[in-house]
């Protein structure tokens, strides 16, 4: 990148229309997915947690720019490896923690876990342990919207591997033909579970079957915020206007294994290796720095804060509260009728 | 006294719910100009516009996957499965997403939607337009499963379930479409979870639920010409059940039958069985709880194999007479 | 169309790849298709069967053209409204009639009925009571077609509303990746029951959606057989050698309601007319003769065979056996295991 | 005597399967490279290459649908579901597909294929991974459903799937994948429809399966030592019952309970019960016929509650003493 101090005019939007405020934000939130499920990762190893875990790190800037964009009255439909979505739409990493550790005191008192952590009240419906369950859910929501009158939006999380669901398609073309307010963001990190998408999916870019819906379709690098939320503003601001849906392709990478018990068995080292020196978090950082919005020592204080909000929600989920077996049916319903 | 067939008061429950609540709005296959595949919708689409009347493509998985997200997002849908043997490709939203969700989220939310299955067989239509599934869903925790058996009930428990804040799935025979009967004109609900009884008898208690509550009243006319009284209960709730209202019978009547349509293995006759079996109503049997199920085939479509395939009137009024003839 | 004899020279491939024998076969069948139809139509309306169908008339250049380029050993999945398809691939109308009058004579011994009648010997795996669900399984065909190093091809028929269907994504993209030996045939006759491609579908055309799917895209005249041959010759030499899937859309019309309690509220009647004057027959009919391949006696005598045949048939069926009710669980299993 | 995990008895099956049959070859999520997400296919890409075991894309019902129509066309396809919880998705094809096909054809042609449904809690996966829900597909005829809880009735249950002519279920419990025991090295089937006693009682006894076989027979051991004497039967098939192994135990211990994960309502006890209830056994019953099933919610991350959620060893003794010292 040529030095940006020369060009401060013409600066790119993501940096025009974002307070040093609001940029160190993201960075911050960056910091934060990474570390809580690096903490979580650690604690599962320890054998504090049980069950299984999908790890998001590498792909944060996907999670964080998406949902940069986004206001708390709009929705967003989240994944199994759903942490960075939730944290982006304003979720707090000591609920967070509590859900993780099965606490009362969790965001969903104990009874989700990893897979189905989410903040109702941030407007996140849900992470969602069915693959590609969210993509109707979102239409779903899109359409309340419409009804309602409201110019908010739904942003639709899924992976490259959900675009081979039928849920895909349909949902697609609902949000199409009805000219919904959704987002569809494919974050594409090349694999589904184990199977790369040159081996399960007829197209190089799940963003190449746009077209078969009539929708734009966005192919932006996933790894680097700028790019994630310059794409998101345009296709918020389309959806806000009632022009309809847009599919936007996050192209990124885990660089852990799909799950706990994933070997790694079907991609390299080398791959792994490559795509950590394209870690999102220090090019954002970098980048921050060239354009002088904050230095190195600033830049340390952040991860730091974060450091210390991570241990306090670590020991506040610790500490928690564990659900008592009388309360099992607590939550079947919201009316009982027996 | 005003009549309405059961598919017109199912539709008068829509409009009403449409006009005094405006986030409620209903979406399925062909139910604008089409009017429904039965008529239920008639012409609500030019009363209330396309934007509460929606035709959905045929994308049922996607359909049922936008009621809940609309649920979710403060709105009211009611979704018609055009024949609930489809819901089966929209299973994964009702039972992982719908009747989940709120149980996932620790009770944070819930996913006020309504599913309309029409149901059962009779209408030539083979094996795969005629099922009645209805035990899948009462398996499952977080569904509500209801089955009205009359135009009356029809209304109210439609407008129930509405009202209510779960997910509701309601089962319409299709043959009961066309019955008229009785309903009143004001909006009112029907609880869901409570069953009716419909006659009162000594001798033995039939359970049925939807045609087969009609069957089994017929049933219950001829038997009482040879001087057997039979006590008729109407199940109309599948989840929950009715447990006190029908121990409570079969401890004054000491014997029991189950009538249903849908296939007799692990249909909702062995649910009410077991639930006697297991209850202090055990001790007051005297005889072996029966069950007249459907039989263990798809429904087929000549006419003859598709009475056979059902519980009829004369089997129902064979097995009760052996029932209530075997030793006390 | 300048009269063809003056360049019979360079006839176009459907005239000069097919004997005239095999031409008029493919007239002889369309009349059956249409004859059989019409007196299914006629005895439900005497009351003489019950259920509800679905009649493809105005539909049989598609049904019969597709066809007509298929081996016996090709596989086919059908739909609803499945006549055409069905005798195409070689079903006798005195079977199919018997099994819509629900006799054991009948090919499914009455146990189908109109929806599902198929003659499982002629390649046909079945007609399907679910939009969409013959989709994934013309899919397996072709694949166990492939792993038995065979050269056959499965066609599966599905209408334009079945493409909103999630099966037809996972479908579509199954058979490309595996380069499977499936012909996709949509039979779009603008309409999915009430509903209008327009109101339904996302693209105007649904083999837009092809290149979604990797695979050629092709749309021709579904009222025209010689159009719908020449697209067929094509898409099976294709998969025969190997090189995978085609999305083949006829566009046609039925001219009769969806069902029997269709009352036609969402279309014309101008519409209906103005198609009605492109029915596939007679245009076939006139082509022949134009082409010196018969003359109108011959066609009469045609006609007039299929209906001796016709007669024959529905005699046939109302003579036939109804099925005992003892016999309701006979064909259940394979092997009955209680 | 050799020893092979649970696990391990399946992935031979399915090997000397494709060695015996070239008609049978393997489909399903990440089985290939990956092994399997339970590692039931290991290394079988290796050894019998990328078109006999195939990595599908995530599409169930295209994947259900592909195997059902490789059957038709005279393959012998075995489709792995991940997880059971994710055939809802593919239900269409397993339920209104390869459980009709053969019936609406009228008996002309036969769906031979075999789904693989990882089933069960215990893992902490929650609501959407931890389903019980053979009782759905025990509720279709047209399919056969099975249930193996030992090493050698895995493979020897799931070479029998293979082998039979209709579609085949086999539920397999993930929290028997690592049990071991002994698996003869030879091919063998166990006959589909028969229940096995494991352990011969007077007092009452328990039917039943997969993790639940184990439990029983802990809670035998245990109340045993208290002079109660408990017959357990393996149910081992859920489609066909094996009703005549249970009736006769039930005549000798004249009590029962069953014992089972799936959501209690409406579960497979219900219809065991049933069965019983309606049977002549009914005479020979000294005690309600009682039922320990899953909980009437949703499977729940914690792992206080998910241990609640389902029967437990010292459930299954207190309900059987209880259910022993109820009066005669
Ligand atoms: C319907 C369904 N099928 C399969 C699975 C098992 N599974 C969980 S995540 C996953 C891979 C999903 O891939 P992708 O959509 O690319 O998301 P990613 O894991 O790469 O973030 C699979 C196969 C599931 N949870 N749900
Ligand atoms: C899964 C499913 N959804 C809905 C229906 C009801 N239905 C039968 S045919 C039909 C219309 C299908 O339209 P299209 O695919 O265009 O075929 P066409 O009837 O026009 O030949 C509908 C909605 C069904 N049988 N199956
Ligand atoms: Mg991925
Ligand atoms: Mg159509």
């Amino acid at each position: 990148m040529s030095s940006p101090k020369s060009h401060q005019n013409n600066l790119r939007p993501f940096y025009a229309n974002h307070s040093a405020e609001h940029l160190k934000k993201a960075l911050r939130r960056m910091h934060l997915v990474r570390k809580f499920e690096e903490t979580a990762e650690d604690s599962y190893v320890r054998g504090l947690t049980h069950g299984t875990m999908h790890l998001s790190i590498g792909q944060e800037a996907s999670a964080i720019g998406t949902t940069m964009a986004l206001r708390k009255t709009d929705y967003i439909t989240s994944t199994h490896r759903g942490h960075g979505h939730c944290i982006g739409k304003g979720a707090e990493v000591k609920y967070m923690f509590a859900e993780f550790f099965g606490k009362e005191e969790g965001y969903c008192h104990g009874r989700g876990g990893s897979m189905h952590i989410a903040d109702p009240e941030s407007g996140n419906l849900g992470a969602n342990g069915i693959v590609g369950g969210g993509l109707p859910i979102a239409v779903g929501a899109a359409l309340a919207i419409k009804q309602q009158k409201r110019d908010d939006v739904a942003v639709c999380f899924f992976g490259d591997g959900a675009s081979n669901e039928g849920a895909f398609h349909e949902s697609l073309n609902m949000a199409a033909i009805w000219k919904l307010p959704v987002i569809f963001v494919c974050e594409n990190n090349g694999y589904g579970m184990s199977v790369s998408t040159d081996r399960s999916t007829s197209v190089p870019n799940v963003a190449d079957r746009a077209p078969g819906y009539n929708m734009p379709g966005v192919i932006v690098d996933g790894n680097n915020i700028a790019d994630v939320v310059e794409a998101m503003m345009v296709a918020t601001a389309r959806a806000r206007k009632g022009e309809g849906p847009t599919l936007l392709e996050c192209k990124t990478y885990r660089t852990r294994g799909h799950s706990r018990s994933d070997r790694n068995k079907y991609r390299s080292k080398q791959e792994i290796e490559e795509w950590k020196l394209r870690d999102p978090i220090p090019q954002f950082v970098n980048e921050l720095i060239a354009y002088g919005i904050i230095d190195a020592a600033e830049a340390t204080a952040i991860e730091q804060s974060v450091d210390v909000e991570i241990k306090a929600g670590f020991d506040f989920a610790v500490a928690g509260t564990n659900p008592t077996p009388d309360s099992l049916t607590r939550d079947v319903y919201a009316r009982e009728l027996v | 006294m005003r009549e309405l067939s059961f598919a017109q008061a199912l539709g008068e429950a829509l409009a009403q719910a449409m006009e005094s609540d405006p986030r409620v709005f209903i979406m399925g296959e062909d139910i604008g100009t089409y009017g429904g595949a039965f008529g239920v919708t008639g012409d609500l689409v030019h009363r209330f516009g396309e934007d509460r009347v929606i035709d959905t493509p045929i994308s049922e998985l996607g359909a049922a996957g936008a009621a809940v997200g609309a649920a979710l997002a403060g709105s009211r849908p009611i979704l018609e499965f055009q024949f609930s043997d489809f819901a089966g490709l929209a299973i994964e939203q009702i039972v992982n997403q719908a009747a989940k969700i709120r149980f996932m989220l620790g009770g944070k939310t819930s996913v006020p939607v309504v599913f309309r299955m029409p149901t059962g067989s009779g209408t030539g239509a083979a094996a795969q337009h005629s099922q009645s599934l209805e035990a899948w869903y009462g398996h499952v925790p977080g569904l509500k499963v209801i089955q009205p058996s009359t135009p009356y009930d029809a209304k109210g428990m439609l407008l129930a379930a509405i009202e209510d804040p779960d997910p509701v799935l309601i089962f319409e025979h299709k043959l009961l479409y066309k019955m008229k009967g009785h309903v009143p004109e004001e909006q009112y609900l029907v609880p869901i979870g409570k069953a009716a009884v419909l006659r009162e008898g000594k001798d033995a208690t039939i359970v049925g639920s939807a045609i087969m509550v009609h069957k089994a009243l017929e049933a219950a006319e001829i038997l009482s010409a040879e001087g057997i009284d039979i006590e008729v209960i109407d199940l109309r709730s599948i989840r929950p059940i009715d447990k006190a209202t029908i121990i409570t019978s079969v401890k004054k009547t000491t014997r029991l039958a189950v009538v249903y349509e849908g296939v007799k293995t692990l249909g909702i006759g062995a649910e009410i069985s077991a639930l006697i079996a297991e209850s202090e109503a055990f001790d007051y049997l005297d005889a072996p709880i029966i069950r007249l199920g459907g039989a263990e085939s798809p429904i087929p479509y000549s006419p003859i194999l598709e009475r056979a395939a059902v519980p009829q009137v004369e089997n129902i009024v064979e097995a009760l007479r052996n029932l209530v003839q075997s030793r006390a």
